[in-house]
């Protein structure tokens, strides 16, 4: 009889156990839980309207870092780096992607924005020829043509994104698309359609969970 | 002969088993085991064996399931709380019916483990004195022990009216 | 079985005339298991077509969505409902069959219930289908199961769809166990008998069964349990299946009596059903001296009675519809007997309260055939029953501007026949592969063979 | 350009509610070049316009995102329309993107239509017109809708350049009879203005101001201000004609006197008046008109038009003493023979209570004294059919389909040499014509119309033209007159110069941001003219047999489709009828006994006929016609047009005579009597109707007005329950709630809930099509109709109360959407959570977590849930609703539903979360009236009202304390959101 209520006791706590983990289990989705947005990167400025997107802290100049042995992410029509724009050169986010501001959607900068500084600085090689890329940059204003990006992050149809209350909130943007300023290439750091990420970091932070915040 | 370990009789009739089985108590054996095709009322008297401890898997897991059942839908319920037609978060009448079909599932499977792990199986070796005749009309006691009882088992058997009797 | 306290009375003599030794039974019930004629062959063959061509129905109904469908709002259940609920009711007579009356030890249940206990999983098997078939997006019907995902949403436990989940899903697992543990002796006495692959498989299955004290001793009190078990289930699941209903604010729908009228008309239906297929099963294997025309008199009376039970819901429905006052009841039931689905009403009535009264003579109850054209009957009325009850309701609700009419289209009646087809698939292939009767069971009711001469 | 490819990927977002997920590879974001200052992507712009749906011309704001038009908004500040908008004007955007548009130049040859190009065609017109030109006056014709402003009179020059004067401003509804009768009675050919809202009592002949007739809109908003119950007072209005539409819905009191006699019973009702002493006149004038009404006695009123005496004494004395009051004529009454003389009658009936100078005011213009007579046109067809006209450009009009068959303008306007369309639909008048030069839209268009005196009122285009190949009419012409070496348009090289045309810059932006620029126009004063006595009456006649079987038709304009340009755009084309809520059909409405007397029943297919010709359409038994009539609204059967309109129900004019004209010169529409004859085949009716009976259920309520004065309201089924049971009822739901007041559910939220009042709403249906465009809301089609398979999240209940026998009986209207319940049935059903209660109140609907099991559906007590029964929002599926370019409607904010997904009404949830996180991100309170869903922003009536109910101060939470406020279905303790006003009937004397 002994063996017997050991074997039934072990049966009834792996039950439990297992519902334990499932719970459990679904309260840490997704998340890796990374610091919030103060000490995720330096670089960018808490939210604080317009400093945010300001040049003030940009500082050019310098040796490019090197490029790692393969690069992730598609290539793009253009060799953008972001690591050479938003990271060596602290350039904010905001300065190009202004609409995350005041949009629920975030805009690629126009050309004209680019060529702000481009119609001057070109990085030109020692027999003073622009850097390649630029010079595409250029051909494509020059034409009035679009740069057909390739799309990185995309949130599925059927749910809503509030960019302009993230940004408000003071939310780094690296929080969600990883450190930009580190990649050569962007590329995806997670599932946008991985619910689990958002709901989580909305209960750590005591934010509405409501469906419908997002789902219309 | 080679060294039996045990000697089977096989009987025709469930009386002439009976007997056996009775005469072999008597003589005080304990160590033998009887097969049927279906299980007989005479046989179970003779045997008599203690009530099965079975039903202690089908109590607790039919507490386990209980318990199972309502954790989970209160769990899952608080987990993310999300109103329906006004009703309570933790709505206790339909969380019943669920903690009422785990109890019934998990008890249940609980009841079949335990018949297993008792009665032995699955047991798919060839069992000692086993014959494809006692899934049929026959019955069949074996009996095991030393070459003396098995000796004298065999006289027993034949008294009884066992149709054979062989070693195993 | 044996370990019941007291031993199952062989109430009348199991046969009139010379009774089958425990050889026969062996001989004869195996028997069944021979390899199949041309007549198998060509059942199986049709079966397979029909079902066929419900699979075709459904992946033209996945691909186009359900606008090929009648539904016409508001009857946003139809056909699918409907035969989701007839196959489970099916279902319970064979576990009130094997469970219930194996508590109440009535004798005669050994000859019929292996049968219907095998009707019972495959019944249900089938019914687990049609809620999903239903489905707007049948792809994603896992998500009422509440497992761990990354959304964190879980499923609404308030839900009477998800009990049917939990009831549904216990209820097959359960009376599988419960028709598997039943088959361990006689699988084994198949095995016995058989050479080859089949030996190997029935060893298999038989668990390496050996029929020996010990097994028998806990198998008994296991297989008492079980029927224990069994028997509240089988009433909660047509209670749960019922309050998909009775929990719905629908005329018509919103009752208290659902649960134990569903309960009745389950059994009712499925006594039917057993009878529908004994019959020709009994036929074709010549198992006459087993299954006999008192055990088809008892399960007449059983369904004599359950008709009953149900003829009285109906009077009640209708009685309390009138004397609630409620308008909306009163609209709802009168529209159900005299508006446009006055049909399906009356073919409801006619097949599952008058027709089955016929079972007050004794002269129909004995004859065979006479109880299998009333099976069939009972079988149809039954499903109209559950049609009445889900289009009618829903066609002529609270808002009248949204009355409407429905009927069902080709779609759903292949996926209807499919669904006949798939569940005959699954009883073919059992009855040429597991013994129809249960050989333990009948030899424990015959008298067990005695040694002439034993010991004095 | 580059804008337009930028949008086809940003702007698509929305398709699909299982697709999407991870980045879809291939995908291409393309920036612009060069950003503009004012356009962010995700915040919509606005242009201030006007609409052109119909000549009213109310003020309209287009709504874009990422520069394309979505939505169609009322311009609050504008005095046509006050911000609100009809049908018909929201499905303009139908118009935009419909895919059967005009998209580049054709020319028509012995083997059809083939392309030429825009240099080629307008060469060759000018060429043309350079020879029509030489060889005489008057050989140019130039047709328009009723136009005005800048460039209707830059049509009269450049047709002046090609020294032509034969201009037609051809609208079907020309209301020349008003004209003519202002004319005769005050010697002013104008159409009046009237002023609903301060008239304290309606008295309506046959004019159907709720739907077509003028301005509907503006007429809407006035009429409800003026009928609506408050503080114990409304206005009474009595419509008066044989058959009953959505306007005679809201009347509290329905004369139907005999085809025709509208004008001798309002001389009845005059002569009435002026026995009883109450006339406002003074002096000879008193004389003259005493004489002239002692020609109508009482006695003999009754007998010709069937109305009994009392009624006339009674009507006429109310009318007489809620002043100001105000008689309309128009519709059926001034479709006949004698519609002048009815119409003067009317002018008499005003002026001898006083009403004219008050409520019915002439101004110095009307915008309707240039628009053509019908005569007009039946004179430029003999033309033609003389030979007389070489050249003629048809812009933006259909003559072929508007005329009655008989007018014989086909044929006439073959005779041309050289025929234009400037159109954006091939209709049946481009079909006939040599040259198709693809107009664009009025979203796309400059101009700049004077729909009320006073208002000069823009149109200005709310997007890059839809299609290259197309070019606004006057560019076209401007363009061709210079080929043909004219300088006209004084220097303008384009259309928008022409409107800019003398006005300073600072004057001109102003004007496009506002809409345009309003002034009070100074009112004009008349008096009666002496000789007004010449208007006698006389009864008009009908073609036709008078006897046995003959009925007399009425062909009344379609509220939905109007004179047929409607008839293309799915949107109206699905919404119901107002009476007999048939869509994408036509119908004959044929009364109950006259039903039973031809043994024709509903969906029996009839031939009608007329001696003029004979059309088949089913029967629609209608208890709101006289039984000497038959009703068959106008805009169907079209030969051409588009996928929608073509070869769809019967055109009833072609049953009319040609020559049926009444002393203005107008067409008369109900001029002719016609034979029913059963064809023994039916059809089956597309119609929306349940049940035209409410049974007691109190879904729909109204109370007499003296029972409101005394607090009296109409009670429902829930009244049954005692007190006792009530306070026990609510008690359980109360600690229910409690319970289920956990995490965001306890916090502080708002409630958002909605009144509407009844007694302000006409029926409209406004709203059921502001909500196909703003909720993205497939358009499924009549075999899906048919299914009741119709996806409206919002529509229009009919219910008759009373005995239809007589005409004393009553509709109930309600619009019914989702009631948002506190204890919502749908909810706890759901096994997934796809519905459930959001902390806001509202009752949520999680399109992407939906799987399609419709148990929230079977379960909704007032059934305003809709499935997907097909896949009408993935590209490429056969259902797909969307077609190229008319997704480029589609509200990016709202998700577009998929195959076997419930959707439903939720508030314009997103117009709310926008609206919250705009004043989140400003750091700004959110006011009342902040946020309003789409069927309360353009509801004409403002009978919508939306708002959080937990802000006691918010108008919401005032109005639902109204006496008259219930909820449908109350006794189901469902909690619904949603609070209705019961309507208020003046029953008897008022």
């Amino acid at each position: 009889m002994k063996r017997t209520t050991y074997l039934l006791a072990g049966g009834a706590l792996l039950c439990l156990s297992a519902a334990l983990a499932g719970v459990s289990l679904v309260r840490g989705q997704g998340a890796e839980r990374r610091a919030p947005a103060d000490t995720a990167f330096s670089a960018v400025p808490r939210s604080s309207g317009a400093g945010y997107s300001s040049l003030d802290g940009v500082r050019p100049g310098g040796d490019w870092p090197a490029l790692p042995r393969r690069l992730n992410g598609p290539a793009q029509p253009i060799f953008y780096r972001h690591d050479v724009h938003a990271g060596q050169y602290r350039m904010p986010c905001l300065y190009c992607h202004n609409n995350a501001a005041n949009s629920w959607t975030v805009n690629l900068p126009s050309e004209s924005t680019c060529m702000g500084c481009h119609i001057v600085t070109s990085a030109p090689d020692t027999a003073g020829n622009p850097d390649p890329e630029i010079a595409k940059l250029r051909d494509y204003y020059a034409k009035g043509v679009s740069i057909p990006w390739v799309r990185i992050n995309k949130i599925p149809e059927y749910s809503h994104f509030p960019h302009m209350r993230h940004v408000a909130a003071g939310l780094a943007c690296q929080t969600c698309h990883g450190n930009i300023q580190q990649m050569p290439r962007v590329f995806p750091v997670r599932d946008p359609s991985n619910m689990g990420w958002c709901t989580n970091c909305h209960m750590q932070r005591g934010v509405t969970r409501d469906c419908t915040a997002c789902h219309f | 002969m080679s060294a039996a370990t045990g000697v089977v009789g096989v009987f025709g009739g469930v009386d002439a088993a009976v007997a056996a089985i009775e005469s072999l108590k008597a003589r005080g054996y304990a160590n033998y085991r009887v097969y049927s095709p279906t299980p007989r009322p005479e046989l179970a008297e003779a045997l008599a064996r203690k009530e099965s401890p079975v039903r202690l898997f089908t109590l607790f897991g039919a507490l386990t399931g209980t318990a199972f059942g309502f954790f989970y839908a209160i769990a899952t319920s608080l987990d993310w709380p999300l109103v329906t037609g006004g009703k309570p978060i933790v709505s206790w009448p339909p969380f019943v019916v669920i903690g009422f079909e785990t109890t019934i599932l998990i008890g249940a499977l609980a009841t079949v483990a335990g018949m297993f792990l008792f009665a032995g199986l699955p047991k798919l070796g060839r069992a000692p004195g086993y014959d494809p005749r006692f899934s049929d009309d026959k019955f069949g006691v074996v009996a095991f022990g030393g070459p003396a009882q098995l000796a004298e088992a065999r006289e027993i058997f034949a008294a009884s009216g066992a149709e054979e009797v062989k070693d195993v | 079985m044996a370990t019941l306290a007291t031993p199952i009375p062989p109430a009348a003599p199991l046969h009139a005339e010379a009774p089958p030794s425990y050889a026969d039974t062996t001989r004869d019930i195996i028997a069944t298991l021979r390899p199949p004629g041309r007549k198998y062959y060509v059942g199986m063959a049709f079966v397979l077509v029909g079902l066929a061509f419900g699979a075709f129905c459904w992946g033209y109904q996945l691909r186009y969505g359900l606008g090929v469908t009648g539904y016409q709002p508001p009857i946003f259940w139809g056909t699918y409902i409907t035969t989701f609920v007839f196959w489970v009711g099916i279902a319970h007579s064979g576990t009130l069959i094997s469970a219930i009356l194996y508590l109440f030890r009535s004798g005669w249940r050994t000859a019929v219930y292996r049968t219907a206990e095998a009707m019972t999983v495959f019944a249900v098997m089938t019914a687990g289908l049609f809620p999903i078939l239903h489905l707007g997006r049948a792809w994603y019907a896992y998500w009422v199961f509440p497992y761990p995902n990354f959304r964190g949403v879980w499923s609404n436990f308030r839900s009477p769809l998800v009990w049917d989940v939990f009831a549904i899903s216990t209820y097959l697992t359960v009376s599988a166990t419960f028709l598997l543990m039943g088959l361990i002796p006689d699988v084994a006495a198949v095995r016995d008998r058989s050479l080859g692959w089949r030996q190997r498989l029935y060893s298999m299955v038989s668990f390496g069964w050996k029929g020996s004290d010990r097994e028998w001793h806990h198998f008994g009190r296991m297989y008492l349990y079980l029927a224990g078990f069994a028997t509240p289930l089988v009433l909660s699941v047509h209670s749960v299946v019922s309050w998909d209903f009775a929990m719905a604010i629908v005329p018509g729908w919103h009752a208290t009596i659902f649960a134990p009228y569903f309960v009745a008309g389950a059994i009712f239906s499925g006594c039917g059903m057993v009878i529908t297929i004994l019959v020709p099963l009994r036929k074709a294997f010549h198992l006459e001296r087993y299954v006999q025309v008192r055990h088809f008199e008892s399960l007449a009376k059983v369904i004599l009675l359950t008709a009953s039970i149900v003829a009285y819901a109906y009077a009640t429905e209708y009685f309390i519809a009138w004397y609630s006052g409620n308008p909306f009841e009163r609209s709802s039931f009168y529209n159900r007997a005299f508006g446009q689905y006055w049909w399906a009403t009356w073919i409801m009535l006619t097949c599952n309260a008058f027709i089955p009264q016929l079972l007050w003579f004794k002269k129909i109850r004995t004859s065979i055939p006479t109880l299998f054209v009333i099976s069939i009957f009972i079988n149809i009325g039954m499903w109209f029953e559950r049609f009445v009850i889900i289009v009618t309701g829903l066609s002529h609700e609270y808002e009248p501007w949204q009355w409407s009419y429905y009927v069902p289209r080709w779609p759903e009646l292949g996926i209807l026949v499919g669904s006949f087809c798939w569940f005959s698939m699954w009883f073919l292939l059992f009855i040429k592969f597991f013994p129809a009767v249960a050989i333990s069971e009948i030899k424990e009711s015959l008298p067990p063979p005695v040694q002439a001469g034993g010991r004095r | 350009m580059e804008r337009r490819r930028f949008l086809q990927v940003a702007g698509v977002a929305g398709i699909g509610v299982a697709a999407g997920c991870a980045p879809t590879s291939g995908e291409r974001l393309l920036p612009y070049v060069n950003e503009s200052d004012d356009l962010i992507p995700g915040i919509p712009e606005f242009y201030a316009s006007t609409c052109r749906e119909c000549p009213a011309g109310c003020g309209i704001q287009v709504k874009t995102r990422e520069a394309r038009a979505i939505k169609v908004e009322g311009n609050p500040a504008h005095p046509v329309g006050h911000g609100r908008v009809c049908a018909r004007g929201q499905a303009a955007l139908q118009g935009l993107y419909d895919p059967d548009r005009v998209k580049q130049p054709w020319r028509r040859t012995a083997r059809g239509l083939e392309p030429v190009t825009w240099d080629r065609a307008i060469e060759q017109i000018a060429t043309a017109l350079g020879a029509a030109a030489a060889s005489g006056a008057d050989r140019v014709a130039l047709v328009t809708g009723a136009d005005s402003g800048a460039l209707d009179a830059f049509y009269d020059e450049w047709l002046a350049a090609f020294r032509s004067h034969r201009r037609l401003r051809y609208e079907a509804f020309a209301y020349e009879p008003l004209r003519e009768a202002s004319r005769l009675t005050f010697g002013v050919a104008a159409v009046p203005e009237f002023d609903f809202a301060s008239a304290r009592y309606v008295l309506s002949f046959g004019a159907d101001f709720l739907e077509t007739w003028l301005s509907p809109v503006e007429y809407t908003r006035q009429f409800a201000e003026a009928h609506r119950y408050h503080d114990g007072r409304m206005a009474k209005f009595v419509a008066v004609e044989p058959r009953r539409g959505l306007t005679a819905y809201s009347a509290d009191e329905w004369i139907a006197p005999k085809p025709g006699t509208e004008g001798l019973l309002a001389l009845g009702i005059a002569s009435s008046v002026v026995r009883q002493g109450k006339a406002d006149l003074t002096g000879a004038e008193a004389d003259r008109v005493r004489g002239f009404c002692a020609r109508f006695t009482a006695r003999g009123v009754a007998e010709t038009t069937g109305v009994a005496e009392d009624v006339i004494d009674r009507v006429a004395r109310e009318f007489a003493a809620a002043r100001p009051s105000l008689a309309v004529a128009g519709g059926v009454a001034t479709q006949h023979r004698a519609a002048t003389q009815a119409a003067a009658a009317v002018n008499l009936l005003n002026y001898v209570v006083g009403n004219v100078g008050r409520t019915v005011r002439y101004h110095a213009a009307s915008p309707w004294e240039k628009v053509s007579r019908y005569r007009d046109a039946t004179a430029w067809i003999a033309a033609m059919q003389a030979g007389a006209v070489d050249v003629a450009l048809v812009h933006r009009t259909n003559p072929a389909f508007t005329l009655p068959k008989a007018a014989g303008f086909a044929d006439a306007f073959r005779k041309v040499h050289l025929t234009v369309a400037l159109a954006s639909h091939l209709d049946e008048t481009a079909e006939l014509c040599d040259l198709i030069l693809p107009d664009v839209t009025p979203l796309e268009e400059w101009s700049v119309v004077e729909p009320a005196a006073g208002v000069r009122s823009f149109v200005q285009p709310a997007m890059t033209p839809v299609f290259d190949g197309t070019r606004q009419a006057a560019d076209a012409l401007l363009a061709i007159a210079a080929k043909a070496g004219k300088t006209v348009g004084r220097g303008a090289a384009t259309a928008r110069e022409l409107v800019a045309a003398g006005m300073v810059p600072t004057a001109l932006d102003h004007a496009l941001q506002h809409g345009g620029e309003f002034a009070a126009a100074p009112v004009k004063p008349v008096r009666l003219v002496p000789d007004f006595a010449r208007v006698v009456y006389r009864a008009p006649a009908f073609d036709g047999d008078a006897g046995g079987e003959a009925l007399v038709l009425i062909a009344y304009p379609s509220a939905a489709l109007f004179d047929g340009r409607g008839a293309n755009k799915g949107w109206l084309q699905e919404l119901p009828d107002v009476a007999t809520k048939i869509a994408w059909q036509s119908w004959v409405e044929v009364h109950p006994d006259t039903a039973l007397r031809l043994r024709v029943a509903n969906g029996d297919l009839v031939t009608v006929t007329s001696p003029h010709g004979r059309v088949e359409a089913p029967v629609y038994v209608y208890p709101g016609v006289r039984p000497d009539v038959v009703a068959m609204p106008i805009g169907q059967g079209h030969t051409a047009y588009g996928r929608n309109a073509k070869h769809r129900g019967v055109n009833p004019l072609d049953l009319l005579g040609a020559d049926a004209v009444d002393a203005s010169g107008a067409l008369a529409f109900c001029s002719t009597r016609v034979t029913l004859a059963k064809t023994g085949r039916q059809t089956r009716l597309a119609t929306t109707e349940g049940s035209a009976r409410q049974l007691g259920r109190g879904i729909a309520r109204a109370v007499s007005l003296a029972g409101a004065l005394k607090g009296e309201v109409e009670a429902g089924p829930e009244a049954t329950l005692t007190d006792a049971e009530r306070a026990a009822v609510a008690a359980a739901a109360a600690s229910q709630r409690e319970r289920a007041n956990i995490g965001v559910y306890a916090k502080p939220n708002p409630k958002w809930e909605l009144t509407i009042d009844l007694s302000r709403c006409t029926g409209c249906q406004a709203c059921v099509t502001a909500c196909y465009a703003e909720n993205n809301l497939p358009v499924v089609g009549e075999e899906q109709t048919l299914r009741h398979r119709g996806m409206a999240w919002i529509r229009l209940e009919r219910y008759y109360e009373g005995d239809t026998a007589g005409t004393d009986w009553q509709v109930r209207q309600i619009p019914m959407l989702c009631q948002q319940c506190e204890n919502a049935p749908c909810e706890p059903v759901c096994p997934v959570y796809a519905a459930y209660h959001t902390p806001d109140g509202l009752n949520g609907q999680i399109y992407n977590r939906c799987i399609g099991t419709r148990y929230c559906a079977a379960n909704c007590p007032y059934k305003v849930r809709y499935f997907n029964w097909w896949d009408y929002g993935t590209v490429g599926d056969p259902y797909f609703a969307f077609v190229e370019p008319l997704n480029w409607q589609l509200n990016p904010d709202v998700t577009v539903r998929t195959k076997g997904v419930m959707e439903k009404c939720t508030f314009c949830v997103q117009r709310i979360r926008f609206a919250q996180t705009d004043a989140k991100v400003r750091k700004r309170e959110l006011a009342d009236g902040d946020i309003t869903p789409a069927c309360a922003q353009t509801c004409p009536a403002e009978a919508i009202v939306f708002g959080d109910a937990h802000d006691p101060s918010s108008l919401v939470s005032r109005l639902k304390q109204d006496a008259r406020g219930y909820h449908a279905l109350g006794m189901l303790n469902t909690k619904p959101g949603v609070t209705y006003l019961e309507r208020v009937i003046t029953q008897g004397e008022a």
